[in-house]
């Protein structure tokens, strides 16, 4: 199991660097599904089952293939690799990258003292459904009106 | 978890809110009618507003670990009802002759106030970021809303995707940031991080110190505060004025509420360092935000920048958290905030319709001797936003001035006093603009029969600025008891 | 009660003077004028009263959370300082009467509120009504300029408004921080003036507290350095707003001083003393030396203003009885004379449109009625015995060679430099040959007879109080005593 | 059972978290802003998977349910002002989008 | 009858209100009455007054009229005082002043502002009736200020000219200088003894303060400083020949007889003040002396016929001074008022010269006119022989009085007694030079004019020539007001002594005939050495005073003046709105519109406030 969040954790980051620094859009979606995937066989490491299987369904799975359908639609050619390529050169990286740097060193630096081990209890579907339809009931409700949100002003926007 | 009726019963308000939104849905599903939809939405506001009101005497009680109906939560489910009302009732001329489907646009401003609600009443990580993001998410909608119409004169989507992105990014920092308490304290209810109990993971402060401000910094950000003020005057600018208007008044004082609660239950500022990083962001937001509407041309982007100063007076109530009249402090600016700042945009968007929005201080040349009453009513609420007495503007420094003298932070005052004397300037800019003898004929309509609620909607605000500068009292016996339950 | 409906009266009348210019155009000056007899008439029934103690007193609660209230009560001070206001109101209808056709009705409404703040100020008694008052007369007057002044109007009214109320602000600190040692002090928050009095203040802190009213009303008073948006705003303003803001407005700021930042702070003021004595002189020296370097009659003016205005600080800081009588007899002769200047140098522009005095001379030949007034005026302003201003310089500088001997010499040689510009003003404007080459002089006609009756009015007043001031010193004796026997234990603390 | 270190799962979100930003800061292309944006978002929720499961709780769950719920309406939106961008500027470079400053 | 003394000031101050009051429209008779009438009338109660006060023989006599102010202890009243000195003064002043008026109702005849001349004129005398009756230095005050303010109306009286709104402005602020150091020397009077009442004062300052005590030094400096301004003294001296820019009746009036000797009337007022500190009185001596050699050389070299008079007027003050320096105080006095008269005399004499001559001021452009202007000569020659103390004139008898004076001073007496006599030599000379050359010799220019000397004009000239000759006999009732306790001493001075003061003059009028009347010496001889060219000229220029204050004073004060008009403290708070500007500047260029420089300062400011968070 630890050796499995190792090395998901890799294929996470290896995967989500390749997504920042693809051309290809396509081919940067796909890199982003594996990370998401890898993350998902996180949460599965981590004892979250039901995590792990919303975060395939419905991020790998619904929320991806939103974005695939959309270059579909925009149908972003050859022509659009050149231009990413000319977009994202080391110039432009360094700035960000320096300042990522610090933030992560920050937050390194502060994790370091946490000296716990996780005891990886699953913690499965039933336990969350219990909270959900319990005390969080009114979190699912709140959620479906944030949906209703989403769901009207992209109505609007994406229409004709 | 709810369990009974009189769990329910404190929730009435936000249920009526999500009625609203349901019977405004089904409505535009049968048939699409303007006036209908406008109607319905606002006498549900309105009926929620009064609802809430009415409740805020006795209701004090938690509801499931979610939400905290609470005097002061209620306060400001009416100020916020209240003032969507304001706004829907000003959208109503502003989008008569949109051409383009305009009923979805009471829907989002109805989803985004129950996002309002939700987030005066949390006292919970789950129910802030549900309420903020459905807020947030409405306003992406309304701020884009005309981007369809050919007329539209401004660049809604550019302002939207600006607030998007950037939005997405701050809301990133806030879950990140409350994913590391959550690691630390176990709990997803705000909760003391001062305590024995949330310090024993030997984490030492610093981690502590590190989640809060990314918390803080996300929190800054949605209320424009320096140095994540950047985005204010392009998505003001940009938007279509009712939104510009909710964006500007719901959003910053339902987020405002949610960084007082959040502030306060989990003692931040225990920390000195917090302290001194919201002082610096404090002056930060008030110098740049006075010295950047200093030459502005654009009301509305003079209004984005005053903006970003008048969070900064706030955040110095904020930071006098140890006093005792600090929480009255902030209510009464607040609420202060919301008149003044509904006020300004209720008349520039009277002026102003979807096709042609005029928002260059050049428009307003000579206002004052056309139509002395709307410009009167405009200069009143400059003054307001300048501090000056007869308003409430002045009342509400006035409570900002006590907080900070109470706590001794005179540093803050004097940025307070300059940033105050910088802010006269572009604000009498206008002022004189209205003055000037009347140049050629008005480019604008200042009345039609379909603006006839936006003026009474203006009386009112006129009122309600000089009640509250003149006669405070009663309001603020009010605030003093629904501020003693936070 | 007597007060409140005064000041009622004056706003009251001022909406009324705006509503009625929709009936007819020369409807306004008729109401205000009215407005403003009627409220000089209240102002006299004071005169009856006021001996010693505070009259007309009313005490409202208002703001019982913060335990302000709407405190007012006149003493012999204020009574004299609210007579000059309403006496200054009447001059000032007058010399708008003519020139002011524009939007009246909104013109005299801004005249009536800035004078119902000015009287509010003169007796507000709970400093956060008092503050309420400072701040209120500013927005009028700030209309006054910005509407009706001359061709740098924006600058002036912005500036006016900005120096006084960022000051404002400085005090209004110093005054919370005030009622909040009051509440530590004695457990309820009060902004009530003879509450605070009561509050023990001493150290670094009350400095600074001292100071913040000090900013405030130096500025408004004006003194060096806070002096610089005056001239500005003067030669802006039309000659109805000089008039109230070198007449009365300025006396604010002297009466703050008088009342409120010395009694609050005693032991602070005698430290702060010595320095503000040498601003005074300062202001007295400085201005005068700029004032006489000035072209544009009307700046001329306002920098004598400043130059004069530092006579009634030099007194006040002095803080003894000749002095601060001295102080209020400046305060009232400077209202007359300088109110007197500006408005025949307000006429004068009206009549030939130009304030610039190289372009004028000789105009005694054409407007001798005129050429006299402006004679009298400046020679009352340099000092001359007999007229008002010689009284209350007198008496300041009397008082202050007890307090300091090298500052009063100093500020003695501002009557050197008073002669030295009050003289060429005269000569460059009505004495010289006349030329008439630099601008149009069809209007040039000497003073119309209702403009005599104003500077004749003006004239006797400053006689009266040149000849026989003890009727005003005897209004104002019973404050200042009091004020002196207050501060008595500290002020000889001080010297020993 | 194995023990994993809490440090390193929350380093594994910090990380992916700081990619993100990264993401964000250097794409011009508002496709790979979003798709950034979301990458930090899944970072945000693996912290709560990590610190639920310090815990045993299932409440970071369902806080990252509701992050899930999040991003999937921002991408509808965003993906919506997407279609909106490209039909008026036949671009997805954001730079297009500066027509207000100052 | 004493009680009506206020009456006095108030005829022509009533005289002064009718006269503004009707605002030049009433013709010009009734205002020749109003005008010379008010004085008159002053001077016939003056004249009851004093024949009353001295026959009822008290020392003084004290009437408050109202209380001016009064504030604590400082409460100066309304009130008049009148001993032999005030009685004396007052006479002087409504006397000589009421022939002046009297004089002027012709003389200013052609003047389109009659009226405004007369207003002038008797507001001056109200005022100098004020100084001289009050009782308190404030009220004294009062008048000094108030005769300035006549004196700088009257000099810039024709203001059509620019140069004598200069001469006036010059004229007043000199003596406000002086009168500024009067005023802090009344603060420190009352500070120091409680009281402004005169006599109060005195009685205080004689029981507190030992002789030489530095404040009795500091306080009679100040006073003394109030003096040298007034009486056009060393080193204020210079505003009085420029002051003979006004009409000539003025420099009769104001400029010889009356208010130029009110610094003479301060000292000889409060002299015991002045004991009280011996060394600034003889300090007093010391200025009268080196002003009246200093005015002597400067008249022997003017051409203009008002200025010579001038300087022998700042001459004679000096006299005055060095009288009351010496302790000659009745001395000083009786020459005030000979002086009095033979100036007016000499002024109303030049007056109608320069009138009959269109208004010609030069002497050598004179000449011979002894038959053309007889009235003009008649003056002329009485009065320049009363000036240079012609045996047995007026001005004989009182120049000797102050020389015997000096002489019985112990120490320095003997030197001012020489220089005083040194001075008359010059006297002689510069008052014989002008009547030489204005009357006598060939006729140069103004051969037709005609005398104008209507009745008006030539009854005070009359009356004038008589006081100047025999005005040596009257007696003036002084003695009770200086010799308080010590008995008048005799004096005994040796009879070489009293002929050396009667050949010198003489001589001086010798040596004038011989260079302007026989011409036996040439001026021009004289006149050949560079040497002399520039005595002359430094001479001429009143000893480089004037240039000398233009450097010191004026040059400077024009300077700073120009530099700052923009008022410096200005300049810091635009500096202020500069720097606000260019704020606005910096932060507004962060408002790029790029998003992607937005999300930078958005994350910079995250990682900002995350680093200060860890590291504060």
């Amino acid at each position: 199991m630890i050796i499995l969040f190792y090395l998901a954790g890799a294929v996470a980051l290896i995967s989500t660097v390749a997504v920042i620094l693809q051309s290809n859009i396509v081919h940067a979606l796909i890199y982003l599904i594996l990370s998401l995937l890898a993350v998902a066989v996180v949460f599965y490491t981590l004892g979250a089952p039901f995590a792990a299987v919303l975060e395939a369904i419905v991020y790998a799975g619904a929320i991806m293939v939103l974005f695939l359908f959309v270059i579909m639609m925009l149908n972003l050619g050859k022509f659009s690799v050149d231009q990413e390529k000319s977009w994202t050169s080391g110039r432009v990286m360094l700035v960000p990258a320096i300042m990522s740097a610090i933030l992560l060193a920050q937050l390194i630096n502060v994790l370091r003292n946490y000296e716990h081990s996780i005891d990886v209890v699953e913690v499965g579907v039933l336990e969350v459904s219990a909270l959900l339809f319990g005390p969080y009931v009114l979190a699912v409700e709140l959620a479906s009106i944030l949906l209703l949100a989403g769901l009207v002003s992209a109505y609007h926007l994406a229409k004709k | 978890m709810i369990t009974s009726f009189d769990d329910l019963l404190p929730l009435l308000p936000l249920l009526i809110a999500t009625a609203t939104a349901v019977i405004a849905m089904v409505t535009v599903g049968i048939r699409r009618n303007y006036l209908l939809t406008a109607a319905i939405v606002i006498i549900g506001l309105i009926l929620t507003s009064f609802v809430a009101a009415v409740m805020m005497p006795y209701t004090n009680q938690q509801i499931t670990p979610l939400l905290i109906v609470d005097q002061y939560s209620l306060f400001f489910v009416v100020v916020c009802c209240i003032a969507a009302t304001f706004v829907a009732i000003l959208s109503f001329p502003y989008f008569f002759s949109l051409d383009d489907e305009r009923e979805e646009y009471y829907l989002m401003l109805t989803v985004a106030v129950i996002g309002a609600i939700v987030m005066v009443s949390s006292n919970h990580f789950i129910s802030a970021l549900l309420g903020l993001e459905t807020l947030s998410m409405s306003l992406y909608g309304m701020v884009a809303y005309p981007l369809h119409s050919k007329e539209s004169a401004k660049y809604p989507l550019e302002a939207s995707v600006k607030y998007l992105v950037l939005s997405g990014v701050a809301t990133g920092f806030i879950v990140f940031g409350m994913s590391l308490i959550y690691a630390q304290t176990g709990s997803l209810a705000f909760s003391d991080l001062t305590s024995d109990a949330a310090q024993m993971n030997s984490l030492g402060e610093n981690y502590t110190v590190v989640a809060l401000l990314m918390i803080v910094a996300g929190m800054a950000f949605k209320l424009s505060l320096a140095p994540f003020h950047v985005w204010t005057p392009d998505v003001y600018e940009g938007s279509p004025l009712p939104a510009t208007t909710f964006l500007a008044t719901v959003g910053k004082a339902a987020m405002f509420v949610v960084l007082l609660r959040f502030v306060t239950i989990s003692n931040a500022l225990e920390f000195e360092s917090v302290v001194t990083v919201f002082s610096l962001i404090a002056v930060a937001s008030i110098l740049a935000g006075n010295l950047l509407a200093l030459l502005q041309d654009n009301i509305k982007r003079i209004l984005a920048y005053s903006s970003i100063a008048h969070m900064g007076y706030l955040l110095i109530a904020i930071i006098a958290g140890q006093g005792t009249i600090s929480n009255e402090a902030i209510t009464y600016y607040l609420l202060a905030y919301v008149i003044m700042t509904l006020g300004a945009f209720a008349i520039t968007s009277v002026v102003s319709s979807s096709e042609k929005e005029f928002d260059s201080i050049m428009d307003y040349t000579g206002l004052f001797w056309r139509n002395p009453w709307l410009s009167a009513s405009f200069i009143a609420m400059l003054l307001s936003l300048a501090g000056i007495p007869l308003t409430v503007g002045f009342i509400g420094k006035f409570y900002i001035f006590m907080s900070g003298v109470e706590s001794g932070l005179w540093g803050l005052l004097i940025a307070l006093v300059i940033g105050s004397g910088i802010g006269l300037y572009y604000y009498l800019r206008i002022v004189y603009r209205m003055l000037l003898p009347v140049e050629e004929g008005l480019k604008y309509r200042i009345a039609g029969i379909e603006s006839i609620t936006a003026y009474g909607v203006i009386s009112i605000l006129v009122f309600l600025l000089l009640l509250f500068g003149i006669y405070p009292a009663p309001l603020m016996s009010l605030i003093e008891s629904v501020s003693s339950v936070i | 009660m007597i007060l409140a409906v005064l000041i009622s009266v004056l706003f009251v009348g001022g909406v009324l003077a705006w509503l009625s210019e929709n009936l007819d155009p020369s409807f306004p000056k008729v109401v205000a004028l009215t407005t403003m007899l009627i409220s000089v008439a209240i102002m006299l029934t004071l005169l009856g009263e006021s001996d010693s103690e505070w009259v007309a007193s009313l005490n409202a609660q208002w703001i019982p959370r913060f335990g302000i209230s709407f405190h007012l009560a006149a003493d012999g001070l204020s009574t004299l300082l609210i007579l000059l206001t309403g006496f200054l109101g009447v001059i000032a209808i007058g010399a708008a009467w003519d020139e002011i056709n524009d939007r009246s009705g909104f013109f005299y409404f801004n005249l009536l509120w800035t004078l119902a703040g000015v009287v509010g100020v003169f007796t507000a008694l709970d400093l956060f009504l008092f503050f309420f008052f400072w701040e209120v007369m500013l927005i009028p007057m700030y209309f006054m300029i910005a509407i009706w002044g001359h061709e740098n109007k924006n600058y002036a009214a912005m500036k006016f408004f900005i120096f006084t109320q960022v000051t404002g602000m400085l005090m209004l600190i110093s005054i919370l921080m005030l009622a909040y040692f009051h509440y530590i002090q004695f457990g309820w928050l009060s902004f009530d003036y003879f509450d605070l009095l009561n509050v023990s203040t001493s150290g670094t802190v009350s400095m600074w507290m001292m100071l913040g009213f000090f900013a405030a009303f130096a500025t408004k008073l004006p003194s060096m350095p806070f002096h610089s948006w005056l001239p500005d705003a003067h030669s802006q303003a039309p000659t109805a707003g000089s008039v109230i803001l070198a007449g009365v407005l300025l006396k604010t700021g002297a009466y703050g001083l008088i009342r409120f930042a010395v009694p609050l702070f005693p032991e602070a003021s005698m430290q702060f003393a010595p320095v503000a004595m040498t601003l005074a002189v300062l202001s007295i020296l400085y201005c005068a030396k700029v004032a006489f370097a000035q072209t544009d009659i009307k700046r001329l003016i306002a920098y004598t203003s400043v130059s004069h205005m530092g006579f009634v600080m030099l007194g006040i800081y002095a803080w003894n009885e000749q002095a601060l009588q001295g102080a209020v007899m400046t305060m009232l002769a400077h209202g007359l004379s300088a109110a007197a200047l500006f408005m025949l140098a307000g006429g004068l522009q009206h009549r030939i449109h130009t304030r610039d005095m190289t372009h004028m001379g000789g105009f005694w030949a054409k407007v001798p009625r005129m050429s006299f007034a402006v004679l009298f005026f400046s020679i009352a302003a340099l000092g001359m015995p007999g007229l008002g201003n010689f009284v209350g310089e007198f008496l300041a500088l009397l008082g202050a060679f007890q307090a300091s001997i090298p500052l009063t010499v100093a500020a003695a040689f501002g009557l050197i430099f008073a002669s030295v510009y009050s003289l060429w003003v005269i000569q460059k404007v009505f004495h010289g040959e006349y030329r008439n080459s630099d601008f149009d002089d069809s209007h040039l006609s000497d003073l119309s007879r209702r403009e005599m009756v104003y500077v004749a009015s003006m004239m006797f007043g400053l006689v009266w109080m040149g000849m026989y001031p003890q009727s005003f010193l005897d209004m104002s004796e019973a404050t200042i005593q009091g004020l002196l026997t207050a501060t008595e234990s500290i002020t000889s603390m001080a010297q020993n | 059972m194995a023990s994993i270190p809490v440090e390193h799962g929350l380093i594994l979100a910090a990380l992916l978290f700081a990619l993100g930003l990264i993401g964000v800061l250097t794409r011009r292309n508002i496709v790979f802003v979003l798709m950034s944006l979301e990458v930090m978002l899944n970072a945000s929720g693996l912290a709560f998977i990590v610190a639920a499961s310090r815990w045993g709780h299932a409440e970071g769950q369902v806080m990252f349910l509701m992050i899930l719920t999040l991003a999937a309406a921002e991408v509808a939106v965003g993906l919506g002002l997407i279609i909106q961008m490209y039909r008026r500027f036949h671009t997805v470079d954001i730079n297009v989008l500066s027509q207000m400053k100052g | 009858m004493l009680d009506l003394i206020w009456l006095l000031p108030t005829f022509p101050l009533l005289g002064f209100l009718s006269l503004v009051l009707t605002s030049g429209n009433l013709p010009k008779k009734a205002v020749a009455v109003i005008g010379a009438g008010s004085i008159g009338m002053s001077f016939l109660v003056a004249a009851i007054i004093a024949a009353q006060f001295i026959a009822s023989g008290d020392d003084y006599f004290v009437i408050e009229v109202w209380t001016w102010m009064s504030v604590g202890e400082f409460s100066p009243g309304f009130a008049f005082y009148l001993d032999g000195l005030s009685l004396v003064m007052m006479l002087i002043i409504s006397g000589v002043g009421f022939l002046i008026h009297l004089y002027s109702t012709g003389f200013m005849l052609d003047d389109p502002s009659y009226s405004r001349f007369f207003s002038y004129m008797n507001l001056f005398v109200a005022s100098m009736l004020m100084l001289v009756l009050a009782d308190n230095l404030v009220l004294l005050y009062l008048g000094w200020e108030g005769v300035g303010l006549c004196s700088y109306l009257l000099i810039g009286f024709w203001y059509e000219n620019p140069a004598n709104g200069y001469a006036a402005r010059k004229a007043f602020i000199t003596t406000r200088v002086g009168d500024t150091s009067m005023a802090i020397g009344l603060f420190l009077l009352f500070t120091q003894l409680g009281t402004l009442n005169i006599q109060d004062m005195l009685h205080a300052a004689e029981t507190q303060w030992p002789v030489g005590s530095g404040l009795a030094v500091a306080a009679s400096l100040l006073l003394l400083g109030g003096a040298v301004g007034k009486s056009a003294q060393l080193p204020l001296q210079t505003w009085l020949p420029d002051a003979m820019a006004g009409p000539t009746p003025i420099s009769a009036l104001i400029h010889a007889a009356t208010m130029v000797t009110a610094g003479v009337y301060l000292i000889a007022r409060t002299h015991i003040l002045f004991e009280l500190a011996p060394n600034v009185q003889l300090l007093v001596a010391w200025i009268g002396l080196i002003t009246l050699l200093m005015a002597g050389f400067t008249a022997m070299t003017q051409h203009d016929i008002k200025r010579i008079l001038a300087y022998s007027t700042v001459s004679q003050i000096g006299y005055m001074f060095l009288g009351l320096g010496v302790g000659a105080y009745s001395a000083s006095v009786f020459h005030l008022m000979t002086h009095a008269f033979f100036k007016a005399l000499l002024f109303l004499g030049a007056g109608t010269v320069i009138l009959s001559l269109h208004h010609e001021h030069d002497i050598f452009k004179m000449g011979g006119k002894r038959k053309q202007l007889p009235i003009a000569f008649a003056s002329f020659l009485i009065g320049s022989l009363a000036l240079a103390a012609f045996p047995f004139t007026s001005g004989y008898f009182s120049k000797d009085e102050i020389l015997i004076g000096a002489l019985e001073m112990d120490g320095p007496g003997i030197w001012l007694w020489a220089g005083g006599v040194l001075g008359a030599f010059f006297t002689g000379i510069y008052s014989f030079r002008l009547v030489f050359v204005v009357f006598f010799g060939e006729s140069k220019a103004h051969h037709d004019e005609k005398e104008v000397a209507g009745f008006s004009m030539a009854t005070p000239l009359i009356i004038l020539m008589v006081l100047a000759l025999f005005g040596g006999l009257i007696s003036i009732p002084v003695d009770s007001v200086f010799n308080h306790g010590g008995e008048h001493e005799e004096h005994h001075i040796s009879a070489l002594m009293h002929g050396i003061m009667i050949v010198v003059p003489l001589l001086g009028i010798g040596v004038s005939y011989l260079f302007y009347m026989s011409k036996t010496f040439s001026i021009e001889n004289l006149m050949s050495s560079s040497l002399a060219k520039s005595l002359h000229k430094f001479w001429f220029s009143g000893w480089g005073m004037d240039a000398l204050y233009q450097f010191l004073f004026v040059n400077p004060f024009l300077f700073l003046a120009r530099i700052n008009k923009n008022d410096l403290i200005d300049s810091f708070y635009s500096g202020i709105v500069a720097l606000t500007r260019t704020a606005n500047g910096l932060v507004a260029r962060a408002q790029t519109g790029q998003l992607r420089w937005y999300v930078m300062t958005v994350i910079g400011g995250v990682v900002l406030i995350v680093c200060l968070g860890v590291l504060l």
